[in-house]
């Protein structure tokens, strides 16, 4: 075990992934020689050469059209994208080809690839910085969406999605990429996509978070423990295909509900959930499922971004109305 | 070296054949064995006879949307006749008489038309990636599979088609570009036939030659007879040593014209004169090959005749078997989309199979 | 008046736009001499010259990066993209351009666009030439999102689209561009971005759709009247800024909710519709609202897309179930 | 024409003062008034001030990200001095000194890194585009920008701002192609400042310039030593003549350096030498212009004295009035999505305001 941060879980996966198979790729702008502006791919390029771990020309669409190929021709690249605001130059590779290939081919030929994406505000930084996509890429038949919310939890996930026969979106919450550390095994394991974690149980609201606001909304937990008011916690983790099961078991047993994410509201990820409970357990429902999200609005520059920031006392007030609907 | 005497801002283009098949110069001639150009006509011929018959079956309202391949044989034939077996075809979409040199078979080509993924399951040790539609986003596949066959030191090349209207598009230059930088074994082979739907080539770019792009990436281009198989063949050959050697890519601009249609929906005659059809029909592939092959007594019109009723029923044949594959199972359209079905489709799938036994389906 | 199919409309609104004001501009691949692949800017050229409607490069982010600046100085560009499916190589330049010029500029420069984009299913098409998109389109704010379903609509929207100073995305449901006629007024009208449209009224459920399914989900009605199930049919027309007035006046009327639309389930347009219902109807609601969507899976080449088609049965049986709750 | 007789091609580079501030060939000087050259001078000085500062300012924590323009004042100022009022600049990020010479305010460029959108709203008739932080997609709006010039019949011509990294991107292609093939009052500025944040200009392209891309797209490209503000002049000059005459777009690549950090973000020492470092410094363009100036009899060692402390004062008061401006208010950032803003947003910016309420804020 060794105390690592989100960031170092991130580049230690990727030394372990790379050092047990010699398949893995890592690239991507800025990812190679100096290890990434974030440096989550720190020495991989001294340790596996640059045919390995390597700088790419400024062009999104090469980054992630040349996985695709290079994932047809036997290798399991880890594509990283500088920024998620950065993503869409390569929207038209994402969407057409790498969660379709499987399909096209009938299963000849499958992209086991990973996307690494730094998202999600808060960082005080300049335009498209700082914007939470995961529903545009949730939307499409053949990708999968994760979004860590720990070191643990990001090395297993990652080595999952490492290991995935399939395309795997990889958002990291750049906002906690150093905020805490964690105990983290320095030996293989994953944590399986697709299961959500009951971070803290409780009986009278089911709230489900992803990525930064997972930590925001346990802080708003606490403030509320002195109002006597119980909260169940659920860490998405996948966004898609995601848990279900949990969510429902949950929101049964409490009738309650509320999704919190930095996402856009209109036709963003809360309003998934929330259908999906309205499809599980209606009739288990005493409050209307709630939704607290970002604005349908562009995110501004950092002088007016505290205007966007989903607080632990934003959340807790939020918890209350729906506990007492 | 043919790249450096070709050079497109010198406005070479390099023939071995001329329009009526007359060897143009006879230090160009390739030394192919009479078997490979026996093969290489025979795969032209089939794939005129295949197009033509795709056409009819689909006025017959038996095929679906086809993009007819007429004109284009040698630009294709030509190219892979100078791969291996070990080296990747990276297709764009109207390739057909390429991919049956490569090994491909016509009854998985006419289901892809048909409206069947069958038509993109390719055998993985074919070595051809499916059909891409989205234009010139394949370029960028082809020099990843490029990069991993360097990676892994696989002595193998990847030739990946585009056409004129392709190299308008951001992919076609962040690909090209990836793969100069990275000095990958790739060959892009321009199907420049003159025409995007109703686009011309002239509204795509104002330069003279699509094969002085590569300029911009700083590695070869030369223009090509696109309709004269042994110039399109020469041609790859010498691209093909580059990319071994470790020289990386070259761009190779085939002139040639797409005789038919762009596909079945589209109406040429719209955008297009009698005049320049004309003119191109005069410069038809097949023409001047089958005059090269009778001069060099591997073909007759004997047997020409007696291929061209062979083929006919063979594609009479195979269309008959694949319009016998009929609509598509329930189950195998969504079986494909991850290795492990989630269950969420899985409960999408049952909702709808009770739908179909209410209707009593 | 004139008896006009989707496609007329849409050709006679440019025309008349064109002709009422030079600013106006119509581009795209192909767009230009002949008209387009399904003729929707036919004789444009011939009478508003090559300047105001031209062909373009085969390149998507110049023809909607192009048209940004064109409206940055001065003109409104209705930009068209052949088909919906190849939109996301100008993804970039719509979410993070497009979307934000305004915002971006505090107002200096808005953007006076429209983009249109024939989209949808069920016209025995090759692959990306059938899917429903508009749900990626609607989650980015700075955009407003169109979908008619009548040649009337049509002629109506899309001028409005046109005169709008923010930038409209206007899907054209081409699987009914030449389904049906209607008298359409030959002078200019508008029918206002974000109204829906009470199609039908009922009182068992509210039935929500939009383009090729509205006339789908009115052969369902006519199926249910043997049955004596009364449903409000509502046509959304504007996917966002969308109409929840409408929609919940007449989810709190029937206490049921359907909607039915193309576009994948997960992360879908309906899942906003349902969360919003929840959020202004919950105790209305006598069962779960509902929705009936396109599969989580990508649409098959023709010989398997009769298994995505939502038919009018199909509709019926999901309205019957949600009214037996 | 210096296009024709500098070919990238050829290695030729444009150049008019050599890196100590010497004529390298007097025909090529421009004339240039007094006036012009004085504001081109004070500009560049003004712009090092500020730059130089806001580095300060943002190590003391008062200021954002910012990227500094350090080393590339020349390849701005130069090309900017050339336009008229009616010209338009569409930048990429790094252009401060260009914009400050375009008339923009010192005040709002800070505002901008100091993290507040009034940093982009430009007056209308100063003509300058907002930031563009994806790189290589202003391209385009320049192309569109400069099409409705051209429709509209304006003697306006654009110029648009691209980076070295920025011309491996798919939307530079797309946007110099377009205004290539519609013959567009279009420059294309590329500020070749050999890095792309740790990525050096031999990792984009293995093409020996950048100037040459221009041959991809049937236009003329021309290199241009970018620290001299004289030879950014004459070929802005010369490529604005064309664009008028509707001969179309000129891509000019500026040799430059960014002499500082990528942002204030980037620790340029792990990736760069010192050696290169010095190398540029001697080739600092203030170096040389200051030099010239002198030997014009334009400018002084005093002069130069006052006009720093000036600079420091101003952009001291500047930037002071930059932090007066503190947060931005909670209506002003809801504002500008929309024309009208929609019923949704108005109750979720409630609800917010009553959570506000509720907090005793
Ligand atoms: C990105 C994208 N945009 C538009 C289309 C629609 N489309 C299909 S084929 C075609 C023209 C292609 O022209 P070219 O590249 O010259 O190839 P050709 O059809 O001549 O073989 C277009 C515009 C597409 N398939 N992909
Ligand atoms: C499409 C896109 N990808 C990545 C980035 C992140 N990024 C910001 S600046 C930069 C490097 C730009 O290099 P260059 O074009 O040479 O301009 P310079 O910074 O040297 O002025 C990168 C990769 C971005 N802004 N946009
Ligand atoms: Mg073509
Ligand atoms: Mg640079």
């Amino acid at each position: 075990m060794a105390l690592m941060t989100i960031l170092d879980a991130v580049n230690k996966t990727l030394d372990e992934q790379m050092s047990l198979d010699e398949k893995v790729v890592s690239f991507g702008e800025d990812a190679g020689f100096e290890g990434g502006v974030f440096r989550a791919t720190k020495g991989l390029q001294q340790k596996y050469g640059k045919g390995r771990s390597f700088d790419t020309p400024l062009a999104e669409s090469a980054i992630i059209g040349g996985a695709v190929g290079m994932a047809v021709n036997g290798l399991k690249p880890v594509a990283e994208i500088q920024f998620s605001g950065f993503v869409f130059p390569a929207f038209n590779q994402i969407v057409t080809h790498v969660a379709r290939y499987r399909n096209r081919t009938k299963g000849t030929y499958n992209l086991p690839m990973v996307i690494r994406m730094p998202y999600g505000g808060g960082i005080r930084a300049l335009e498209h910085h700082s914007e939470s996509i995961e529903s545009l890429f949730a939307h499409i038949p053949g990708l999968k969406v994760v979004i860590p919310s720990t070191p643990y939890d990001t090395k297993g996930l990652l080595t999952a999605a490492i290991k995935d026969p399939d395309p795997v979106i990889f958002f990291e919450p750049k906002r906690i990429y150093r905020a805490f550390k964690q105990e983290v095994p320095e030996t293989e394991y994953q944590v399986p996509i697709g299961k959500a974690k009951v971070v803290k149980e409780g009986k009278d609201i089911t709230v489900v978070a992803w990525g930064a606001l997972v930590r925001e909304t346990e802080k708003a937990i606490k403030l509320l423990e002195k109002e006597n008011i119980s909260v169940e916690l659920i860490d998405l983790r996948t966004i898609q295909p995601y848990d279900k099961e949990t969510i429902t078991e949950s929101v049964k047993k409490t009738g309650r509900f509320l999704v919190v994410h930095e996402a856009y509201k209109s036709y963003g990820p809360g309003a998934e959930l929330i259908s999906m409970v309205n499809e599980k357990a209606f009739l288990h429902l005493e409050a209307p499922p709630t939704r607290l999200t970002g604005f349908d609005a562009t995110i501004p520059l950092p002088k007016g971004e505290h205007h966007f920031i989903i607080s632990p006392n934003r959340i807790a007030s939020e918890i209350k109305k729906v506990v007492n609907f | 070296m043919l790249i450096k005497k070709f050079d497109p801002l010198k406005k070479k283009i390099l023939e071995v054949l001329d329009y009526k098949g007359n060897i143009v110069d006879e230090k160009l001639e390739p030394k192919i064995n009479d078997e490979t150009l026996i093969k290489m006509y025979k795969t032209m011929l089939l794939g005129r006879v295949a197009d033509t018959k795709a056409l009819q079956y689909q006025r017959q309202g038996r095929m679906l949307t086809y993009a007819p391949i007429k004109g284009q044989e040698a630009a294709q034939v030509g190219v892979i006749a100078a791969l291996e077996k070990d080296d990747w075809m990276v297709p764009a979409f109207r390739e057909m008489a390429g991919m049956l040199y490569k090994g491909a078979d016509l009854k998985q080509l006419f289901l892809y038309w048909y409206g069947n993924e069958e038509g993109n399951k390719f055998s993985k040790d074919l070595k051809i990636l499916p059909i891409s539609v989205p234009i010139a986003s394949q370029i960028n596949h082809a020099a990843g599979v490029a990069y991993a066959s360097k990676l892994q030191e696989l002595n193998e090349v990847t030739v990946a088609y585009v056409g004129d209207g392709g190299t308008s598009h951001g992919e076609f230059h962040e690909g090209v570009n990836f793969a100069a930088t990275n000095a990958l074994p790739l060959i892009v082979i321009i199907q420049n036939n003159q025409w995007a739907i109703s686009t011309p080539r002239s509204v795509q770019t104002i330069a003279e030659t699509l094969a002085q792009k590569a300029v911009a990436y700083g590695i070869p281009g030369i223009q090509v007879d696109g309709n004269d198989p042994l110039a399109m063949y020469i041609a790859t050959k010498e691209a093909k040593e580059r990319a071994l050697k470790g020289d990386g890519p070259t761009i190779i601009e085939a002139l040639t014209y797409r005789l038919g249609p762009h596909t079945t929906s589209d109406d040429p005659t719209i955008y297009r004169s009698d005049e320049e059809l004309k003119y191109w029909e005069e410069r038809d592939p097949l023409i001047r090959f089958k005059k090269y092959m009778i001069d060099k007594g591997l073909w007759s019109e004997e047997l020409e005749e007696k291929q061209i009723e062979e083929n006919n029923n063979y594609v009479n044949k195979t269309f008959k078997e694949v319009e016998g594959t009929g609509l598509i199972d329930l189950d195998e359209v969504f079986k494909y989309n991850y290795e492990i079905m989630h269950k969420d489709l899985e409960d999408q799938i049952n909702d709808y199979k009770e739908f179909l036994e209410s209707e009593g389906k």
